[in-house]
């Protein structure tokens, strides 16, 4: 029998911070609106803590069921919160990771107009995330799910006065719409073939019928992919995700990198029931996360936005997870996802840091020299592109490996090409990792205190924002900071060390036995894992072994890649782009996908709604059958008036005949009777 | 005998109607149908109306085609010039009054039998024997006529009031 | 020697649609007036011809009130008539079609 | 005991106001004023209903029976069961909202305004509760007169024709239902609703005259809802209408009207027409959804998305699935809410800004911060966010349909999409982005108290209706589960269908 | 002296008619005729009052046995009283003391009304003919009583000519029907049909009789084919005439109709049902459609007093007791709204019609609440809006023909509702809908009492027979009863439960 935990405590925290803040933060002093959104961060934290000591002792999963939601019929979905070693890890990352960016924020976004708005959002979201990893049943989660999606629009809109910000919430909403688009009929299929949406029930049902195989559990996880596709930013649905980048940089960090975009991952990992039984649906999902870690890490190379390569940086890396994931290396995938938060947080929140210190700078090629300047970001930073890049003994080397060597041994016929492509992949990582350490870091500055405040308006967000909201002072405080770069405030360099140091000694949970580790990380998540049958490749340590140095010299490669082009002989990268130019200016725009979505489908549609729709059928055949039938009933009654043309003879003459008709008839006895009734 | 009276006051009678339907100046249309009506009233007293043979000499023939001449004078009527207001009349009332014409005639002389033989004074209705009738059987319908004559007045001399 | 009454009631329908046709023809609303006076006729000739063949008095009564009818008919019409006259100044039907459709 | 007499207060209260409006002086705002409280009485009265509510049982309740007219055989005829119940709590909720709707709107000539107000609200109180056909008749047609002189009296440039449209749109179908009405009083000779009930279930009539009869129904209340090709009054309406009337003038009506007669005097053929309605159904909703998202006229774009919403009731209704009809009902009152909370506060832009082209707006969230706020939660309730009233609707309505119709419905949730599209693209035109010339032109006052006390109410209940769901499902279950099939043959259902054609338990999709 | 009871409204009308004309042959003081007009309405109140204590006198006949007074006769003298006593308040509220004639006008209708009732109790074909000829000559003269106005002399000469055209053809049917049975008497020629059916040969005279009858009572109840005349006559016609001459006659002529059809050749049912059948259809559809273009008001309740003349005859061809009672309470709620209708539309526009176009009526609602609230209500009725009297009309006329199986004769009616929903909006529209700048309605004079009374009465009328209409549909039931010919299910009633 578990002790009470009161789990809900964990959402409800935040959501009261949301609401405090919300409701009243307006007339608040700022540091009142600070100290509720952290406590709204900090007191789950301390809440999770106190469950984690006292996880030992519980028997798993542990279930609390608050109230009933929604009953109708033999349906009912209830309010009920459960916990595994699965929750636990999420709730870890997204407590954890968004404290820290929640005290990142106080330094970032000080001087921002809407301040306790942008503390109440997060708030929000940290609810909301917290609801979809604590969910015992599907909708539930799907309440989670609609709910961050909602958070991330809000927040990517935060500077609504900017068009693009607000066009790119609202895309990253209709996407993720798609997504949920599959996740309601997964649902529903549920509902039809079990009746039920609780996990505990439909995954027991499912085991205790080995013979439920494929079919409808194939169409139930291809749309759970639709879903997670469209949170976690794989193709086809991860186009949303660069523009969010017009949200706040912590917001991408917290939102768009380190825990949102995961839920799809951790939504296949929980229902990994289902995916056990349909080889293709995870067939499917290896090869999108595949597909994607690539295309992702091709683009990420040739962006200049340095939030834009993390953005792409983060697609791809959610491929990995998707492919760990698709291999039913489901703890492997898990693992990437909590280091992934390490690292992923950190190199936003750090490149944060960095377009705080030049003013405002997002672009790359206006950067460089900062090294000096800002010695602390640049050590974590370098941290972090180090971690990603898989250098070993630090946290991505030992998640994306694990992944890499479950991908070669897996059963899946497919498994070496995965395996293959994702090496490259990771070659191509570190070369656009470093691509960014040099160019950011290194050699001279290139963008100078004047241009600086030229690109002002580029950057637009929060000066658009402050210009008419009339904070002049405020926006006077950018450029200011355009010709004395300055390393940023202790309350954002302090997460940005945690994270750093979490970045780099993360692997040790999880090092491997080929390492002579013990992979503690993975066998403590098993219990939630089991009986995934196909997760059993054959593997040795030896090969383990090989394929980490084969991994390793990759990475190297890629480290020496960028140091030629980016360090040593900085006119190179001209000249390739020159020789094979078609195929840069193809990466550089992002294969035109934007363009090619608007031409296939948004185009069409809104022509289809307005002449279409709109105009032929509604306007006329609709509006136009209505007046056709009034003017005819007129024109009949034209006639009829007609027989009025006011001449007294021609009356007399209507009678006339009509009486003779008349008498005729009844006399001929003319007309029958049975037809009138 | 008998026959040949009917045949020659009921051919004086379509005579004088066709006149009235065919003369164009008003007074000679009057003219014609007091030629019909008096000839009608031959026809009562061959159907042994003599009363009424009487009352239709004195009441149609004289007061109201009297009225008739006396209003064509006083609006001094001239002859009626054919405009062509209507086309319905002739495309639809001449077809209308030959059918009824048709119809009419197919069925009485069709049933023929049915009807009875008139012979002259075979049957006879004296001024006695019509009161009698009116005056018990009738007399409400009688008294009810005053009522009628009185709206006549009254309408006349409201629409037909001198101006002023 | 003897004459069908229904030779009576066919020379009535004669006068009855002579009537109508008149009716239909004429201009001079007087003499339309006139026509319709030839229908009441004719119905009256009808009238007294049944009256004979049923041997019933009331038939030929009704022919003497519908005398008195006519004679009052006569006057409120010719009234009318005058009206006509004097609003519209003319006595062509044709010209009186002020209201129509 | 009040439980004998409450249906007739409810009905009668706001005629008996009328009245007295019609008697009051016409200075200040002694009329709004007083019309205000008889609708809060109204709206208190109601709330006896499901306090006393016996949630145990199937029948109606509330029952009131005298004769009324002896011949032909006329009841006055009253109760309610779970269906009726939250209608007519919708309904009594929606009147004080409409009058402080209009308060400001309506100037000249407010006395008739507010008589024929009250007037409305007692017709359309009257449909919910009778029971006897003849009764809900007259109350069915004399809804629809305050409405059509309130738009031909206060609508706006057009508001004569879209007077004219709505009546004739909905007249004409209703005289055919009257010939319907009375041939079933020929051939059952009662009106009494729960009397047909059986006498039609015992059969007997002709099935092909039947058919007929349910078609005409059916028709009638298909114009009112509207269902989709029949919804060309809508758009005029709703763009003419005063708000008030706009609110109430789509959907409950229609829709509880094909739940009372269709589905429960004639299931068999409602079954039989089924699919076709099912597929216009499913039109409805992405033809709304689509003709909204390039609408610039806010009203118009309300009008389809509101068609949008409806037809996913339709869908519910005719999926005769327990949950699908559950979600229907719950829908219908999102419907009324949400809908009606969105045509408040375009009003209160328009008294604002004198425009209903959301393209001349823009960069008001700054400016009127509250009205963004209220407009954003009603946005969501809308798209159906979960823990907002539309998501139960739209949930419990597809994935009670789904094992029906499966792929209709796949395609139905598609709407989910574009509902998305059109509000939020809506939303942005008016609040985000830069001030445009229209906005900066005037001055920015944010919502007022009465304003607030219009909408705070909705939002409310948008959320707690999201929530607690189960509160009102209880009631609604009742009345709507002896409409549904059987939950054997669901049960048969799910066993029979399959998504792929494949068995469930064969080797797989590979 | 019973006898005299048994006519006691007609005598207090004829007493009344003789009384105000002498008083208007009063020289002197008489600046002002309007008196008149409230001692005529004095004299209609008498007759209203006698005709309802006529309903405790045993049925039975009179002057050896011309008039029959019973429930049925009773119903209809109080309609007709009624009518003609808010005629009378309408016409005084349109009239000024400058109006020409106002003695004689007064007069007109008292005599009038005393033809339409003898219309409604004669049993004795000649006293119907001089009854129906009362009624008409007095309304020819009425329609023309503008006599300075081309268009009012004009009407009167229009009805006055086609009015006599087809009374020569009603009165050639009743020569017919005589000729077949030799008797006048509405009863005996009831005994004589049976007879003949009975001997099993029927005189073809009595077929084309019974249907000359039929078209010269329906030019008078202008049913269409015969409607031609409707339309331009009420519109030359003062509007306080319209009000009186839409409906009081008519509802005497149907009286007629009705006691004819069905009191004299019940057994002919299958000669004339056909004919009234489509009569019936030609009415609603034919007025409708007509009405729908109409620009003038007077114009278009004139079509729309052709459709529900037509509805009326919907009732007749149900031909059971339930379509008599039908047809007698559709009479009573028609007039009730057309007279209230016609008084706002004489009040608005005076009794020289300076309002004639339905746009002219715009606004009506704005200047005054209570004419364009009034208006809306009868027009409300004339649609068939539940809860007024023209809806149960039109509830009771279709169920009688639904009972009868008349399922097609039922749709198209209702269907032509419909369409009248249309015309009737249009009107309602432009009363309640914001008047343009110096639009001619807002020269509308206040209401005067008269108009109050007259719209309280015809008010009044309309929402009791839509909210109880029980005590009217006994009497018309009762009316019904007195033709136990038809109070046996007809023929139709069978084929119905097909």
């Amino acid at each position: 029998m578990n002790p009470d935990l009161h789990l809900w405590l964990i959402p409800l925290i935040p959501l009261a911070g949301f609401l405090v803040n919300g409701l009243l933060g307006r007339k608040f002093p700022k540091p009142v609106v600070t100290a509720v959104a952290l406590m709204g961060s900090l007191l789950p934290l301390l809440w999770v803590s106190n469950v984690v000591l006292k996880f030992g002792s519980l028997t798993l999963p542990h279930v609390e069921t608050l109230c009933t939601w929604i009953r109708a019929g033999a349906f009912h979905a209830d309010f009920t919160l459960q916990l595994d070693q699965l929750t636990l890890v999420m709730l870890c990352v997204i407590t954890g990771v968004g404290f820290l960016i929640h005290v990142y924020s106080v330094g970032y976004m000080a001087e921002e107009e809407g301040y306790w708005r942008f503390f109440a959002y997060l708030n929000l979201f940290l609810f909301f995330m917290l609801t979809l990893v604590l969910a015992e049943n599907f909708l539930l989660m799907f309440v989670g799910w609609e709910g961050v999606g909602l958070a991330s629009y809000l927040l990517i809109g935060f500077y609504y006065t900017k068009d693009s910000a607000a066009n790119a919430g609202k895309k990253a909403f209709i996407v993720n719409r798609i997504g949920d688009f599959g996740f309601l009929l997964a649902m529903f299929l549920l509902i039809a073939h079990f009746g039920t949406l609780s996990f505990s029930e439909v995954f027991g049902r499912i085991g205790a019928d080995p013979a439920m195989q494929g079919g409808v559990l194939t169409a139930v996880a291809l749309f759970l992919v639709l879903g997670a596709a469209g949170k976690s930013a794989q193709i086809p649905l991860y186009v949303w995700l660069p523009d969010a980048m017009e949200g706040p940089t912590p917001v991408s960090a917290l939102i768009h990198a380190a825990t949102m975009v995961t839920a799809g991952v951790y939504m296949i990992a929980r229902t990994h029931v289902i995916f056990d039984r349909s080889p293709y649906a995870l067939a499917v999902v290896a090869i999108i996360g595949t597909a994607t870690a690539f295309f992702a890490a091709t683009i990420g190379m040739a962006q200049t936005d340095i939030k834009r390569v993390l953005a792409y940086s983060t697609v791809s890396q959610l491929g990995y997870m998707f492919l760990g994931c698709g291999v039913a290396a489901y703890a492997a995938g898990i693992f990437h996802l909590v280091t992934h938060a390490f690292f992923k947080a950190l190199l936003f929140l750090a490149a944060g840091s960095v377009i705080h210190a030049v003013g405002g700078e997002q672009d790359m090629r206006r950067m460089g020299g900062l090294r000096k300047k800002i010695p602390v970001t640049f050590w974590t930073m370098t941290a972090a592109v180090f971690a990603i890049s898989g250098f070993p003994p630090l946290s991505g080397f030992v998640s994306k490996d694990e992944i890499l060597y479950q991908a070669f041994i897996s059963p899946n016929s497919a498994g070496k090409v995965l395996w293959a492509v994702g090496l490259l992949t990771a070659g191509l990582t570190s070369f656009y990792m470093f691509r960014l350490w040099y160019m950011t870091f290194f050699g001279e500055r290139r963008g100078g205190a004047a241009d600086a405040t030229a690109f002002l308006d580029d950057r637009g967000a929060a000066v658009h924002a402050r210009r008419d909201t009339k904070l002049t002072a405020v926006a006077e405080e950018p450029s200011a900071h355009a010709h004395l770069v300055h390393e940023s405030p202790w309350v954002m360099l302090g997460p940005l060390i945690i994270l750093a140091i979490l970045s780099v000694i993360g692997g040790f949970m999880a090092w491997p036995e080929a390492l002579g580790g013990s992979n503690w990380f993975g066998h403590w998540l098993s219990p939630v894992f089991a009986g995934s049958a196909n997760g059993a490749g054959a593997g040795s340590v030896q090969l383990q072994l090989e394929l980490a140095g084969v991994s390793t010299l990759v990475a190297l490669a890629g480290w020496f890649a960028a140091y030629l082009m980016y360090f040593a002989n900085p006119a190179l990268p001209g000249r390739i782009t020159a020789r094979m130019h078609a195929l840069y200016s193809l990466v550089a725009n992002k294969y035109w996908v934007d363009e090619i979505y608007g031409v296939l489908i948004v185009t069409p549609v809104l022509f289809i709604a307005r002449y279409i729709l709109g105009a032929l059928i509604d306007r006329g055949v609709i509006d136009g059958g209505t007046l056709a039938a009034g003017y005819s009933a007129q024109g009949l009654g034209a006639l009829v008036a007609r027989i009025q043309s006011g001449n007294i003879r021609s009356y007399a003459g209507w009678l006339a005949l009509f009486a003779a008709l008349l008498l005729a008839a009844s006399y001929f006895g003319w007309t029958a009777h049975f037809w009138m009734r | 005998m008998h026959l040949a009276l009917f045949l020659f006051f009921g051919a004086m009678c379509v005579a004088g109607a066709l006149n009235l339907l065919l003369q164009r100046h008003p007074i000679n249309s009057a003219l014609s149908l007091i030629v019909v009506m008096s000839s009608l009233a031959v026809l009562y007293l061959l159907l042994g109306a003599e009363f009424l043979a009487a009352a239709q000499v004195i009441v149609y023939s004289g007061a109201i085609m009297v009225l008739f001449t006396f209003v064509i004078m006083l609006l001094n009527a001239g002859r009626e010039v054919r405009t062509h207001g209507s086309k319905l009349a002739y495309a639809a009332g001449f077809p209308g009054a030959a059918i009824l014409l048709g119809l009419l005639a197919f069925i009485f002389l069709s049933h023929r039998g049915e009807f009875a033989q008139a012979k002259l004074g075979e049957y006879l209705v004296t001024t006695g024997d019509l009161s009698q009738v009116l005056f018990t059987k009738l007399l409400l319908p009688f008294e009810v006529t005053s009522v009628l004559i009185l709206i006549a007045i009254l309408g006349a001399v409201a629409l037909a009031r001198k101006e002023h | 020697m003897t004459v069908p009454i229904a030779y009576y009631l066919v020379l009535a329908a004669i006068l009855f649609s002579i009537g109508v046709a008149a009716f239909l023809i004429k201009r001079n609303i007087i003499t339309i007036f006139m026509s319709i006076e030839l229908m009441l006729n004719a119905v009256n000739l009808t009238f007294v011809a049944f009256a004979h063949q049923w041997h019933q008095v009331s038939g030929q009564i009704f022919v003497f009130f519908v005398m008195v009818v006519a004679a009052a008919e006569a006057a409120v019409g010719l009234a009318i008539i005058i009206a006509v006259f004097r609003a519209r100044n003319t006595l062509n039907v044709d010209q009186i079609d002020l209201m129509k459709l | 005991m009040l439980n004998d007499s409450i249906l007739t207060l409810i009905t009668l209260v706001p005629m008996a106001g009328a009245i007295i409006v019609a008697l009051l002086p016409r200075k200040g705002r002694v009329i709004p004023a007083f019309t205000l409280l008889v609708t809060l009485l109204t709206f208190v009265l109601s709330l006896h209903l499901p306090a006393h509510f016996d949630y145990s049982q199937h029948g109606f309740q509330f029952e009131e029976n005298r004769s009324w007219i002896t011949s032909p055989m006329i009841f006055y005829h009253l109760g309610i069961d779970g269906l009726s119940l939250w209608l007519v709590l919708l309904t009594t909720f929606l009147g004080p909202i409409g009058v402080l709707v209009s308060w400001r709107a309506i100037e000249q000539r407010t006395k008739e305004f507010y008589f024929l107000f009250l007037l409305q609200q007692t017709a359309m109180i009257g449909v919910f509760v009778s029971l006897d056909l003849f009764l809900y008749y007259g109350f069915w047609e004399l809804s629809l007169v305050p409405m059509a002189i309130l738009i031909a009296m206060f609508g706006r440039e057009r508001g004569r024709q879209a007077a004219l449209k709505f009546f004739l749109y909905t007249f004409i179908p209703s005289a055919l239902f009257l010939v319907a009405i009375l041939w079933l009083y020929a051939k059952t000779g009662t009106f009494d609703f729960v009397t047909l009930q059986t006498k039609l279930a015992a059969g007997g009539l002709a099935p092909q005259a039947l058919w007929w009869v349910s078609l005409a129904f059916l028709f009638a209340f298909a114009v009112k809802v509207p269902v989709f090709p029949l919804h060309g009054w809508l758009g005029s309406v709703i763009e003419e209408a005063p708000t008030a009337m706009a609110m109430v003038v789509a959907g409950k009506l229609g829709l509880y009207s094909i739940f009372r007669f269709n589905l429960g005097l004639f299931p068999a053929q409602s079954r039989a027409i089924a699919p076709l309605m099912i597929v216009l159904a499913v039109i409805g909703i992405l033809y709304g959804a689509l003709v909204a998202l390039v609408q610039s006229d806010m009203r118009r774009l309300v009008a389809y998305a509101i068609l949008s919403n409806l037809s996913f009731c339709i869908l519910g209704i005719f999926s005769f699935a327990l949950t699908g009809l559950n979600g229907a009902v719950f829908q219908t009152i999102n419907e009324g809410i949400s809908g009606g909370a969105l045509l408040v506060l375009i009003a209160f832009l328009y008294e604002r800004y004198g425009s209903f082209d959301m393209s001349e707006y823009g960069g008001l969230a700054a400016r009127l911060p509250m009205l963004a706020t209220l407009w954003v939660l009603t946005t969501l309730a809308l798209i159906g966010l979960p823990l907002f009233n539309g998501f139960v609707g739209e949930f419990l309505v597809l994935s009670g349909s789904f094992p029906v119709h499966p792929k209709w419905v796949a395609a139905a949730t598609v709407g989910v999409i574009l509902s998305a599209s059109y509000m939020l693209r809506m939303a942005q035109r008016i609040f985000y982005g830069q001030p445009s010339s229209l906005v900066s032109g005037r001055p920015h006052l944010d919502l007022g108290a009465r304003e607030q006390l219009t909408l705070w109410p909705m939002v409310v209940l948008m959320l707690v209706m999201g929530v607690a769901s189960t509160y009102w499902i209880n009631g609604i279950e009742r009345g709507v589960l002896k409409l549904s099939d059987a939950p054997a043959q669901q049960f048969h259902q799910l066993q029979s269908y399959n998504v792929w054609s494949t068995p469930v338990s064969s080797g797989g999709a590979r | 002296m019973s006898d005299a009871l048994r006519i006691l409204p007609e005598i207090v009308l004829t007493v009344g008619g003789i009384v105000v004309m002498l008083a208007d042959a009063m020289p002197a003081k008489a600046s002002s005729r309007k008196p008149l007009g409230w001692l005529a309405a004095l004299f209609a109140i008498g007759a209203l009052a006698a005709s309802l204590w006529q309903y405790q006198l045993p049925a039975g006949t009179a002057y050896y046995g011309v008039v029959q007074v019973d429930a049925f006769s009773v119903f209809f003298h109080v309609v007709i009283a009624g009518i003609v006593l808010a005629a009378l308040l309408i016409t005084l509220d349109a009239v000024t003391d400058a109006t020409e004639g106002l003695g004689e006008l007064f007069a007109l209708i008292l005599f009038g009304a005393v033809g339409m009732m003898l219309m409604t109790s004669a049993v004795e074909l000649l006293l119907v003919f001089v009854a129906l000829e009362i009624s008409s000559i007095s309304t020819y003269i009425m329609a023309g009583f503008r006599r300075r106005s081309a268009k009012s002399t004009e009407s009167a000469l229009k009805y006055f000519l086609l009015g006599s055209f087809a009374t020569s053809f009603f009165l050639y049917g009743i020569a017919l029907v005589f000729g077949a049975t030799g008797t006048t008497r509405i009863g005996e020629i009831a005994g004589a049909i049976a007879k003949a059916v009975g001997g099993g040969h029927v005189s073809p005279l009595l077929y084309i009789g019974v249907a000359m009858i039929v078209i010269g009572l329906s030019f008078k109840v202008s049913a269409a084919p015969f409607h031609v005349w409707t339309p331009d006559v009420y519109e030359g016609a003062p509007s306080p005439v319209v009000a009186l001459m839409s409906t009081a006659p008519k509802v005497a002529a149907f009286a007629v109709l009705l006691r004819i059809a069905f009191g004299a050749f019940p057994l002919l049912e299958a000669h004339w049902v056909p004919v009234l059948w489509w009569l019936a259809v030609a009415s609603m559809t034919i007025g409708n459609l007509g009405a729908l273009r109409q620009r003038s008001v007077k114009r278009m309740l004139a079509y729309s007093s052709i459709a529900h003349a037509g509805y009326l005859l919907v009732a007749f061809t149900a031909l059971s007791a339930e379509g008599v009672a039908a047809a007698s309470f559709y009479a009573v709620s028609y007039a009730a709204m057309n007279v209230g209708i016609f008084a706002i539309v004489s009040h608005a526009g005076g009794y020289d019609d300076r309002l004639t176009l339905i746009d002219d009526f715009r606004g009506l609602a704005w200047r005054s609440p209570l004419l364009g609230g009034a208006m809306g209500f009868f027009l409300i009725s004339l649609i068939g809006i539940p809860f007024t009297g023209g809806f149960f009309g039109k509830f009771y006329v279709f169920t009688a023909a639904v009972h009868s199986g008349l399922i097609w004769l039922a749709i198209i009616g209702l269907v032509n509702s419909g369409i009248a929903a249309f015309y009737y909006l249009r009107v309602a529209t432009a009363v309640f809908s914001r008047p343009a700048e110096a639009s001619p309605v807002m020269a509308v004079p206040r209401a005067t009492l008269p108009l109050l009374l007259a719209l309280f009465l015809t008010v009044a009328a309309t929402l009791i027979l839509g909210i109880a209409p029980g005590g009217v549909l006994a009497g018309a039931r009762a009316a019904a009863a007195t033709y136990p010919s038809v109070s046996a299910p007809a023929p139709a009633a069978q084929s119905a439960s097909r």
